[in-house]
């Protein structure tokens, strides 16, 4: 149904920001996958030759480990973001008003802060004689510090703090907009409080918590500061090496190969999820039915 | 209504920001120099020197500022062709980089006097570029820490094997200047050279596992080292001194045989203002700028007539100490900075 | 309910715990990134005004950001209005291209954007750095912004137009004001991220044009004074400050709709 | 103004939303859009403002065709079902907004918007928000929006069916007394036959798309022309058979069983040897019917319900159930289980086509 509206209309509302990404995304990404296919020397790029040797170059077990390193701590990350948002969500979405925005601000505080000065503000905390093994220590719980940086960890809980409102905002808007009269009525057909949650409330919240999770998931698998700072050469993602073969090894078609791989890796978990998703919550409300 | 109220304050600062004056570009009188932020910004922008260059030859001097020498390096490459910056100040290794891909105009001796006053030593590639000053590798390390502990102070590069300092080391990984050198000392020490780097890669393999972290940043150095979570650090000289005048007790030293990590200059092919770049390189080796650099950092100026006084005045080299440094067989550096760059990654980096 | 406030507060220490870290060391007498024990100083706000890159870049960031979140906003809406309502051919190509850019690894994108700008003749001028921020923060501000035109009715618009609105005149008196929440949510998260934006910035930046984070990012490559945390200290009692000026103009409420 | 619809098409995917549909509505004429839910009558409505472009077909306003005029500029509005009131805007500011629109000047906005609000019994309550009206009142908001820009044509998109069965009684009365003050054209577009009887001058049953049958309620009630209409529009007793004779403006149907039932017939009516259905409304039935009444059966009762204004008596006759609604006299009804005789007279009785 589309009376009184132009066929060109659409596209016309679409214009200023297509334009904009076109030059400010669009044609600088295509020239960086033309780069890809070019050769390279420390001569720099060869322009005047194609070839798939950077492609080649990543089916090396390295890059394919870094890849499958990435690929797994960004999945842990988001699993346990969801896992943690999901409560804050339930609990900000039932305060008042102001209290909600107040509290929303904190999740959203962690972007007032340069990455890279919070990565000093998480080596105060987590390095070897920070905050956390001092308090370890002083309980009598650890002799030995806990290693909390420069491995896996660290990554992850900085990436956890990093990234945490993109899940919660969703999640939390999805939750504050379940008309209360569902809860009530499944209370009233004789849920307890448990079934409610299990049978209305969560197929409700879960698309919102699938896209938090998927926006989650890919700025995870993109993150480069967080991992350089507080994982260092021991946590190799597919970002940090990307960044060392540009600027160090300056091979740029081996770095926008990489960078490729990695976006169509993203795409496609993110489609593919979006299908079982889809398909799950198919069956959430057969089940729901029964 | 105050949903009204909103939108006249965003009108508010959307006029606000229309008025806010943009920062106009100045024309043709304009030099660019593509350098580190950190100490050369704070010493152009805070401490007035780029205003004195300003006076001395009337350009006015616009520092870009990057955080590493491959940023350096990476943003002159990027301009290949169409340079927007005049002259590149930055790391040896990463310089030759670009002199590689062909970005550095030959230095004119004409246009920039004082290369008459350099050292030899300070020649790159036939006048690609030029170097300023050096900053020789050193080892720092935690004196209380290891009084404490009673170990003995670390005097050479072989201590660094020492069993008792497992898990107390920073060491800068390969993809750093200094790293690059620390892995060709390796090799040397343990029989091979720069074009038989095995014996380093092996040494690097053993001591890994007791690095707690690949460090590449001075800021990350001083910061682990002030919370003791290491107490022997490879970096660069004079930033052990920065470090101890900050107030954390690390006692820096100079091991012998001694590698120079030189920072060079040059100017861009084609750039946009050659004049100017020639005046300011010429400014970048002249008296007043190297002999501030090494009476407030201790580095060495290439240019034979500086004379540094001051405190650090001792731990600049003389031409004779100069002399006895090791020479790095650069071309080998360079075409095998990507492969080991890449055996670092898969061999040291991820061992624990 | 008791334990989901627990839970609740637990999180928010660990959200604020190295917020306040920086702000706690940035009183410090040390000349390094260290907790001050026996007494506080001031020096190192008073070093951040006396470098004058700091005060410059700051403005510049600010520009930067409510530039970008305008532009964002606007049209990010015009493209969600358009992403809703109509069904046209290449409607998820669009819809995915908006999307895209939060999958590039930021290195890549910021050599790619250099590359390319420098090329244009666009390099070391704002508007670069516009165009680059407008794409690294729309697909945060179009998503928000999708789902709350998605929930204005469509009949509303069919009923102005009925009355005799333009589309036009229908969005603006209709679709507007119904979604303004969700615009300026999605205006107030463009601003943030893209003031904190640093990864594309270092390498597409021109020298006119330093970003506070890239300052910052430089800064520490080769000293580690906390003049940085005295920075971000008054960066976050600043934006505590806006936040409640919005609170004091309805604002808020809005935002936590 | 007088509307027409001209050979109307429009279809969504498979379904055929409007199949072909002609009419034409005179000036100040009440008329309605009658059917089941999915025949179409909504897509025709929005087709006439705009909202819907046909695949074929013209919408005629007063000798113009206004098929692909944009909607803004139409001339025709419409109360839509859930009323789409602006929730931002006030109740003055909903009911100015169509003038704002068409760049009335402020003072007469003000005059306009009064007596608009007068008119559907709403003045005083300018200020507030929709959201602080009543549901009748609310509704009674979006057709004063739709009045106030004195439209050539208004359109009614099931107006009445968010209200209470009390306050849609007195709306209707209101709607249709509005429409006879002000004399605008109206479509009306409703599920409800009590609705469109109560309202209208005359009458479009829809079914799939199609028009079934035209007319006034009278003729849609007693003389139904389909199957469909017939049984749309309220109950019906039905002998479906054969037709044996036609004449004299009567026809006879033999059923299956070998009873002989007859209705009045038109010209159009089916002839000899088709199949078709007698068919009479419950009410036309008699008890012990009286001279005129020329059909009769012998019939057992099976029930009995008082309905207050009548009481429904349901009986078998042989293998036919039929249905009759009584007065409520003095006497008592017989009770189930007695036999008694009913009949009814030919020219009450309709004879259609088979289904």
């Amino acid at each position: 149904m589309n009376a009184g509206a132009r066929r060109w209309l659409p596209f016309l509302l679409l214009l200023p920001l297509t334009a904009v990404l076109c030059v400010g995304f669009l044609l600088p990404l295509i020239q960086s996958v033309e780069n890809s296919f070019h050769g390279f020397s420390p001569r720099g790029i060869d322009r005047s030759t194609w070839t798939l040797a950077a492609y080649t170059k990543l089916f090396d077990p390295f890059y394919a480990g870094v890849f499958g390193r990435t690929l797994r701590i960004s999945l842990i990350i988001s699993a346990i973001t969801a896992v943690l948002a999901y409560p804050v969500a339930l609990y900000v979405a039932q305060l008042r008003g102001r209290a909600q925005a107040f509290l929303l601000l904190v999740y959203m505080s962690p972007w007032l802060i340069n990455v890279v000065v919070k990565a000093f503000g998480w080596t105060l905390l987590l390095g070897p004689r920070g905050t956390i093994n001092t308090i370890l220590r002083t309980l009598g719980l650890t002799d030995a510090p806990v290693p909390l940086m420069f491995n896996e960890t660290g990554v992850i809980i900085g990436l956890i703090h990093g990234h945490f409102i993109f899940v919660l905002l969703p999640l939390w808007a999805a939750l504050a907009g379940i008309d209360p009269n569902l809860r009530w009525a499944a209370g009233n057909l004789g849920a307890r409080p448990w079934e409610i949650f299990r049978r209305v409330t969560l197929p409700l919240s879960l698309p919102a918590l699938m896209a938090g999770v998927i926006i989650n998931f890919t700025m995870n698998m993109a993150a480069f500061a967080t991992p350089a700072l507080l994982g260092g050469t021991r946590v190799q993602v597919v970002s940090f090496l990307a960044y060392e073969v540009n600027l160090v090894d300056l091979n740029w078609p081996l770095g926008a190969a990489m960078s490729m791989v990695l976006l169509v890796a993203t795409l496609v978990l993110v489609v593919l999820s979006q299908r079982i998703v889809a398909s799950g919550r198919r069956r959430v409300m057969f089940e729901g039915a029964r | 209504m105050r949903k009204d109220r909103i939108v006249s304050s965003l009108a508010a600062a959307a006029a606000l920001l229309a008025l806010a004056p943009s920062a106009a570009l100045a024309q043709g009188k304009e030099v660019h120099l593509l350098s580190w932020g950190g100490t050369i910004q704070t010493m152009l922008e805070k401490e007035g020197w780029a205003d004195r260059f300003k006076k001395e030859t009337g350009y006015t001097l616009t520092l870009v500022p990057k955080a590493t020498s491959s940023e350096i390096i990476a943003t002159a490459i990027a301009q290949k062709g169409k340079p927007q910056v005049d002259v590149v100040l930055c790391d040896m290794v990463a310089y030759l980089q670009g002199v590689e891909q062909g970005i550095f105009a030959t230095l004119d001796r004409a246009k920039v006097p004082n290369l008459a006053k350099m050292v030899d030593l300070a020649w790159v590639k036939d006048g690609k570029g030029v170097m300023t000053y050096v900053d020789v590798v050193g080892m720092m390390y935690q004196e209380d820490v290891f009084k404490r502990k009673g170990w003995a102070p670390p005097k050479s590069w072989a201590d660094i094997m020492r069993p008792e300092l497992k898990g107390q080391l920073l060491i800068p990984p390969v993809s750093n200047t200094y790293g690059v050198y620390f892995l060709i000392e390796l090799a040397r020490m343990n029989g091979g050279s720069e074009k038989n780097i095995d014996p380093g890669f092996e040494a690097l393999k053993k001591l890994a596992p007791g690095v707690v972290d690949w460090t590449t940043t001075f800021a990350k150095i001083g910061t682990l080292m002030q919370g003791e979570a290491a107490s022997l650090a490879v970096f660069g000289y004079t930033s052990g001194f920065e470090i101890r005048k900050r107030g954390t007790p690390v006692m820096p030293l100079v091991p012998v045989p001694t590698y120079m990590s030189p920072t060079v200059a040059g100017a861009m092919a084609g750039s946009p203002n050659p004049e100017g770049a020639s005046a300011l390189v010429n400014w970048l080796i002249s008296e007043p700028v190297l002999a501030y650099r090494g009476e407030r950092f201790g580095n060495t100026p290439m240019n034979r007539e500086v004379k540094v006084t001051g405190e650090n005045a001792e731990r600049v080299l003389t031409g004779d100490q100069l002399k006895t440094l090791v020479n790095v067989d650069y071309d080998t550096v360079l075409a095998k900075r990507a492969e080991w760059n890449d055996r670092f990654n898969r061999e040291i980096a991820t061992v624990r | 309910m008791i334990w989901l406030r627990l839970f609740n507060l637990l999180m928010a220490v660990f959200m604020l715990a190295p917020l306040v870290l920086i702000l706690w060391m940035s009183f410090t007498p040390f000349e390094m990134f260290r907790l001050p024990t026996d007494t506080l100083s001031l020096r190192w706000y008073r070093e951040a005004f006396n470098y004058p890159g700091f005060l410059n870049a700051f403005f510049l960031s600010a520009r930067l950001a409510l530039v970008t979140a305008l532009a964002a906003s606007v049209m990010a809406f015009l493209a969600a209005y358009a992403l809703v309502r109509f069904r046209f051919p290449g409607r998820r190509f669009f819809e995915a291209l908006f999307l895209a850019p939060l999958l590039v690894p930021g290195v890549v994108l910021g050599i790619a954007l250099l590359q390319y700008v420098n090329a244009i003749g666009l390099y070391n001028t704002f508007w670069a750095l516009v165009l680059a921020h407008v794409a690294i923060v729309t697909p945060f501000a179009l998503r928000s912004i999708q789902a709350q035109i998605r929930a204005v009715p469509e009949d509303l618009e069919w009923a102005a137009m009925n009355l005799g609105a333009s589309r036009l005149q229908a969005m603006l008196r209709i679709t507007v004001p119904l979604t303004a929440r969700a615009v300026l949510a999605g205006f107030v998260l463009a601003f943030i991220i893209s003031f904190a934006e640093v990864t594309v910035t270092i390498f597409m930046t021109g020298p006119a044009y330093p970003t506070l984070p890239v300052r910052i990012y430089n800064y520490l490559s080769d000293q580690v004074d906390p003049t940085v945390a005295a920075i971000s200290a008054m960066l976050i009692v600043l934006s505590l400050a806006l936040v409640l000026l919005l609170d004091r103009l309805g604002g808020l409420r809005t935002l936590a709709k | 103004m007088a509307l027409e619809l001209r050979d109307l098409r429009k279809r969504f995917g498979d379904v055929a939303a409007i199949d072909g549909v002609a009419l034409r509505i005179e000036d100040g004429e009440f008329f309605s859009l009658l059917g089941p839910s999915g025949c179409g009558k909504t897509t025709i409505l929005r087709t006439i403002a705009g909202i819907v472009t046909p695949d074929a077909g013209a919408v005629v306003l007063g000798g113009a065709d206004i098929t692909r005029r944009p909607l803004h500029a139409r001339d025709v509005t419409l109360v839509f079902q859930n009323y789409a009131l602006f929730p931002h805007l006030t109740v003055f500011d909903n009911v100015a907004f169509g003038l704002v629109m068409r760049r009335v000047a402020r003072a007469e906005i003000r005059t306009r918007v009064e007596e608009a609000l007068a008119l559907v019994r709403l003045a005083g309550l300018g200020q507030r928000y929709p959201a602080q009206v009543s549901g009748g009142q609310q509704q009674r908001v979006a057709l004063a929006r739709a009045l106030v820009v004195r439209p050539s044509v208004l359109l009614l998109d099931e107006p009445l069916s968010n209200l209470d069965a009390r306050l849609r009684d007195e709306m209707r009365g209101e709607l249709r007394e509005i429409q006879r003050r002000v004399g605008i054209t109206t479509i009306l577009v409703t599920h409800d036959i009590h609705e469109a009887f109560a309202m209208s001058d005359r009458i479009a049953v829809l079914d799939r798309g199609r028009v079934e049958q035209i007319g006034t309620p009278t003729e849609i009630y007693q003389r139904p022309r389909t199957r469909f209409v017939a049984t749309f529009s309220g109950q019906m007793n039905e002998f479906d058979g054969v037709v044996e004779a036609v004449a004299d403006g009567r026809a006879s149907v033999a059923t299956p069983a070998g009873r002989r039932v007859a209705a009045a017939v038109t010209d159009d009516a089916p002839g000899p040897g088709a199949r078709a259905s007698v068919m009479v409304r419950p009410e036309r039935v008699r008890l012990d019917p009286p001279a005129d009444a020329d059909q009769r059966l012998d019939a057992i009762v099976e029930s009995v319900t008082y309905l207050g204004g009548s009481i429904r008596m349901v009986a078998r006759a042989g293998g036919d159930r039929l249905l009759a609604d009584l007065p409520t006299g003095d006497a008592p009804p017989p009770a189930p289980g007695a036999r008694v005789v009913l009949g009814w007279r030919t020219a009450d009785a309709v004879l259609v086509a088979a289904g």
